[in-house]
């Protein structure tokens, strides 16, 4: 894949990777850190690593987000 | 220290350690410009040795399988750590939300609902199958397919409710799945020294490069992997649902 | 290109060990560490990059491919995708645990292990 | 034995605890509470006697082992191999007589958590021989991750309460860190060198000016170890984790964990590193024997500060951290030597001093020196194992620890810095004598009931909440508390702190040990020796190990066990101090100013990858002066 694409991924992925350290709340965090994922999902397919893009997928954008909500739920229900 | 002398420690310790990583990293080849000869040679060799067509499967569980083994052992460790962590202690109960208003039932799902999440999760068993038993040929194996399993199963849960789920304790079955497939990775690799070779080496009939059955140890492995996965992550995700909808603490 | 590629690399660990410093959400601050272990795995893929290289897949492949990208540190970072579930993962019931425990999130708050 | 079976030897030693670990995590719950307990012990002891087989067969040269039967081909390395050689396996072994007392000794303890608590047990002996034994960088990595995922989970086994769970999170933050550094300094180095192989890697390192790029790798992977190895700055973690853990799990961090860092470096060290050009030897020297002394000191001085003892020996833990340190430091093979014998004795030393403390946990429900003073009585074999213990800590003869120091006190009189004697000696006088302290005013009664500093933390407190109350789980197989039922000692409890020390005594009279050790020790640290075995080059290439070993074969001297002698009385003038009426004020002033080293560790996971990231870059500052 060309450069360009490479390097606007790359600025996606950045980009993104610091909108999740700075939004503070967890429960935007979470959504934030999904769409990170998704990011580094596309930026490791750029470099032609479908494997790791796979991999990237089912736990970043899958499998973390959720168990970080249901986290956040059972905190949530203990301060009830 | 003060959260802002803390700052300030860590303004400077960060600059000293960017501009470190900075001249470490302007030592690479620049981007995209060479890559290693041990990679150059597994690309070249790899599918006519192994009968594969994707080379990182023959990479993960062949020429470097052992570093699998111990991966999927980290796996496992994980998710035996966080029952662990999350196994109700003493001073908790585990109880259903409908015992707290026993007179009041949580009305059963909608056929829709039930419908759409048996077909979803139908739809996900198969692309998890598929996903496990074609890492020899294309990008994914067990790893990705047991993720796509376990997440089969979430569906389920959403569909159906939760506690209809917690009645039939499938947990005993998803853990033996979690030990079997770790374990089953070992017992593979005890092929190859009952062949007189080495410890995981691949002795198993290697096939016609990108059929379905091919690649020997590598599919079998991608399998057993697959097995543990889908079980480890459906028992965290269990472990988790299970704080949320049911443990609770104890009134005192 | 390569500053902006290598250098993501360093932006990101650093971005997340910004976060877990400054945190004051033990479930941010696990989140933040994700993202600081992201750039291993973005890192050791930019080491076996080569351009114009295509997938480490030998099928339906042109007669003349051309070079193939690094499969080796695929292989790697795929391990690393899986550690770094793990981990974080693992932390999280931690965190859940602490929350029980000692009744807050607050990274600062907690001084059980105060000298 | 022939070639098959004996080369089958080296599998089997990660495979056996392995599959044993996934079927107890998969099907214990079928078993009863004695059975798992038996099966795991079963599987421990067959690790040790497995990874002993290897420490006497790889005596002569290194046994390579090529895992999926991947040999070098055309002078390039292509699978994962196995460089077992007799410190390697030593240490293996030294992690499965650990594992097999701790859980003997956890049989009576705690509640197993359905099986759980013995497959992470299992499987933290398996990461640990791998570490020991592999000659893959990346399979390094994943070593490293292992150990440390399983270990996380121990900490905050008793999740029932705060102390642990902070713990076993400070640890998971900072060591997950460590982690990503080793991984980074290991890609970094396969870009340079297109390897993964520490032989291979090594060779292409060889007589080379190191540039920026391996300086920073060096940092990075030095950075992970010394993490690991809690090294000032990197150590806040391990008194938070190490003074919360279950007692049968703090052995095993204790023994094994923490060195498995230091071991990690000079593996690294020797295979890759050490070939650079420009001598990088000796400023290398300087860099590590600085971290040494630091960290004995601050782990010292801190340890004499607790009063909480578990908190006090992972302090105690930390400062022979740091005498190890120097050892390593050194460079040279009998200081490799000495620190590899001195983490055998210490090993049993420590382990039987907090399997001591866990019988008074269990029967008298705190670890606090303040709340025991003078109800020491009825508990004798604590008693004893805490007093010997200390004392072998402080190398009283013939306990092993003692060899270990006299090959250390050689090494450093060869290098023309005899004075870190008195740095060693002040560290062991300082840490023996708090446990020593401790131990008198538990069983003789003697010193004040509060504490001298008025400034203690929570972590005092956190001892007696972070004690191992059993938590029953779902399956009601808990057992009762020591609250409730105290009783007698049991004997699986009572047996394997006693067994410790007799072990370390044995090892210590064993005759010419200093001088297996030491060839051990100079094979290990010959870089072309291990590259030509490894890599099939030289098949005669053997490390000349006649001089080291004569050297070692002397050590032992009558100066020497006079100077062991010292150490102890040492720690008894400190333990003196430390109880004695009148020297009440000089208590208040040594408080007073320590105090700010003890704010240092403040417990707040933010602080810790604060000073962490500082660690990094000095470390990186300083790589660069050493190997350029």
């Amino acid at each position: 894949m060309s450069q360009a694409v490479i390097a606007v991924a790359l600025v996606w992925v950045a980009a993104a990777g610091t909108a999740v350290v700075l939004t503070r709340d967890p429960l935007r965090q979470a959504f934030t850190a999904g769409f990170f994922g998704l990011a580094l999902a596309f930026f490791y397919l750029s470099l032609q690593a479908g494997d790791v893009a796979l991999s990237q997928i089912v736990v970043g954008a899958i499998a973390l987000p959720l168990i970080v909500l249901l986290s956040l739920a059972k905190v949530r229900k203990d301060r009830e | 220290m003060s959260s802002r002398a803390r700052l300030v420690f860590f303004a400077v310790a960060a600059a000293a350690l960017a501009a470190a990583l900075g001249v470490g990293l302007a030592g690479l080849p620049s981007f995209g410009s060479q890559v290693s000869a041990y990679a150059r040679m597994l690309n070249e060799l790899a599918p006519a040795q192994r009968h594969v067509t994707d080379v990182v499967a023959a990479i993960s569980f062949d020429y470097r399988g052992i570093d699998t083994l111990f991966e999927e052992f980290i796996l496992l460790s994980a998710v035996a750590g966080i029952s662990v962590l999350l196994r109700p202690l003493s001073d908790e109960t585990r109880r259903l939300p409908e015992d707290k208003a026993p007179d009041r039932r949580i009305p059963p799902p909608s056929p829709a609902v039930w419908l759409l999440a048996v077909f979803l999760s139908s739809l996900l068993l198969l692309t998890g199958i598929e996903t496990v038993t074609h890492g020899q040929l294309t990008p994914g194996g067990g790893f990705q397919g047991g993720v796509v399993l376990a997440s089969g199963l979430y569906v389920v849960y959403l569909g159906t409710n939760y506690t209809t789920v917690e009645r039939f304790q499938p947990n005993a079955l998803l853990e033996a799945s979690d030990g079997l497939g770790a374990s089953g990775y070992a017992f593979i690799g005890l092929l190859g020294l009952l062949a007189g070779v080495s410890y995981l080496s691949n002795v198993v009939n290697l096939g016609i490069t990108g059929d379905a059955v091919s690649s020997g140890t590598i599919q079998l492995l991608n399998v057993v992997v697959g097995v543990e996965v889908a079980g480890g992550f459906a028992i965290l995700a269990s472990e988790f649902l299970d704080q949320t909808a049911v443990v609770r603490t104890r009134q005192r | 290109m390569s500053v902006l590629a290598y250098g993501v690399v360093v932006w990101l660990f650093l971005i997340g060990v910004y976060g877990v410093v400054t945190s004051k959400n033990l479930i941010h601050l696990v989140v933040c560490l994700s993202v600081a272990q992201s750039a291993t795995d973005i890192l050791l893929l930019e080491i076996g990059y080569r351009s114009g290289g295509h997938a480490p897949v030998f099928v339906d492949l042109p007669a003349h491919p051309g070079p193939a990208v690094d499969a080796v540190t695929q292989a790697l970072a795929l391990t690393d995708v899986v550690v770094g579930a793990a981990v974080t993962a693992l932390l999280l019931a931690l965190v859940v645990q602490v929350h029980k425990r000692a009744g807050t999130l607050d990274p600062n708050q907690l001084r059980a292990t105060r000298d | 034995m022939n070639q098959f079976s004996s080369s089958a030897v080296i599998p089997a030693s990660v495979v056996v605890p392995l599959v044993g670990a996934a079927l107890m995590a998969g099907f214990s719950g079928l078993l009863p509470r004695w059975a798992r307990d038996l099966i795991a012990i079963a599987i421990a002891v067959a690790t040790v006697v497995l990874t002993l087989i290897l420490t006497s067969a790889s005596a002569g040269r290194p046994m390579i082992y090529w895992f999926s039967g991947w040999r070098p081909a055309g002078g390039m390395v292509i699978g994962i191999d196995y460089a077992v050689g007799p410190l390697g396996a030593g240490m293996a072994s030294l992690a499965g007589l650990l594992v097999t007392a701790a859980l003997v000794y956890s049989c009576r303890y705690f509640d197993s958590a359905r099986g759980r608590y013995h497959a992470l047990v299992l499987i933290f002996l398996a990461g640990s021989v791998d570490f020991c034994l592999t000659g893959d960088l990346f399979n390094v990595f994943v070593a490293f991750e292992l150990v440390a995922v399983t270990a996380f989970g121990l900490t905050g086994y008793n999740a029932g309460h705060p102390a642990p769970l902070q713990g076993a999170i400070n640890f998971a933050v900072t060591n997950s860190l460590g982690g990503m550094t080793v991984l980074m300094g290991v890609g970094l180095l396969y870009a340079r060198t297109g390897s993964l192989n520490l032989a291979q890697v090594g060779q292409a390192l060889a007589g080379r000016h190191p540039d920026g790029l391996v300086v920073v790798a060096f940092a990075l992977l030095a950075g992970g170890f010394l993490i690991k190895a809690a090294v000032v700055p990197f150590h806040f973690w391990l008194p938070d984790a190490y003074g919360s853990a279950p007692i049968p799990v703090c052995v095993l961090f204790a023994g094994v964990l923490s060195e498995l860092g230091l071991f990690g470096l000079i593996r690294v060290w020797d295979t890759v590193f050490s070939g650079a050009a420009g001598e990088p030897g000796p400023r290398m020297r300087a860099v590590l024997l600085g971290l040494g002394i630091a960290t004995a000191l601050v782990g010292a001085v801190m340890a004499l500060a607790q009063t909480q003892l578990k908190r006090m020996l992972a302090f105690v833990t930390m400062s022979h951290l740091g005498i190890y340190l120097i050892g390593v430091g050194l460079l040279s093979p009998l200081g490799l030597a000495g620190a590899s014998l001195l983490v055998i004795g210490d090993a049993l030393a420590k382990s039987a001093l907090f399997l001591g403390v866990g019988i008074v946990q269990r029967q008298r429900a705190t670890v606090s020196e303040l709340k025991l003073r003078g109800r020491g009585r009825g508990l004798a074999v604590a008693g004893v194992t805490i007093a010997l213990g200390a004392l072998a800590l402080a190398d009283l003869p013939p306990f092993a620890s003692a060899g270990g120091h006299a090959l250390l006190a050689t090494a450093a009189d060869q290098a023309g810095v005899s004075w870190l004697e008195v740095v060693i000696a002040a560290t062991v006088g300082l840490s023996s004598g708090a446990v020593l302290r401790a131990a008198g005013r538990i069983w003789l009664g003697w010193g004040a009931a509060e504490a001298s500093s008025p400034d203690v933390g929570t972590a005092d407190d956190a001892g007696d909440e972070a004690e191992d109350r059993p938590d029953i789980t779902e399956d009601g197989q808990g057992i009762a508390g020591p609250s409730e039922r105290p009783g007698r000692v049991p004997l699986t409890m009572a047996l394997p702190p006693l067994a410790l020390l007799a072990i370390g005594l044995g090892l210590g009279l064993a005759p010419g040990l200093e001088a297996h050790v030491a060839t051990a020790a100079a094979a290990f640290t010959d870089r072309s020796a291990y590259a030509a075995t490894v890599l099939g080059t030289g098949r005669g290439a053997v490390a000349d190990t006649a001089g080291v070993v004569d050297s070692a074969s002397h050590a032992v001297t009558v100066s020497g066990l006079l100077t062991d002698l010292g150490q102890v009385a040492a720690a008894l003038c400190v333990a003196v101090v430390g109880l004695d009426r009148r020297a009440v004020r000089l208590r208040r002033a040594l408080a007073g100013g320590t105090g700010w080293l003890r704010r240092l560790h403040s417990g707040l996971v933010g602080d810790q990858v604060t000073w962490l990231v500082a660690g990094l870059a000095l470390l990186a500052a300083l790589g660069g002066a050493a190997l350029r």
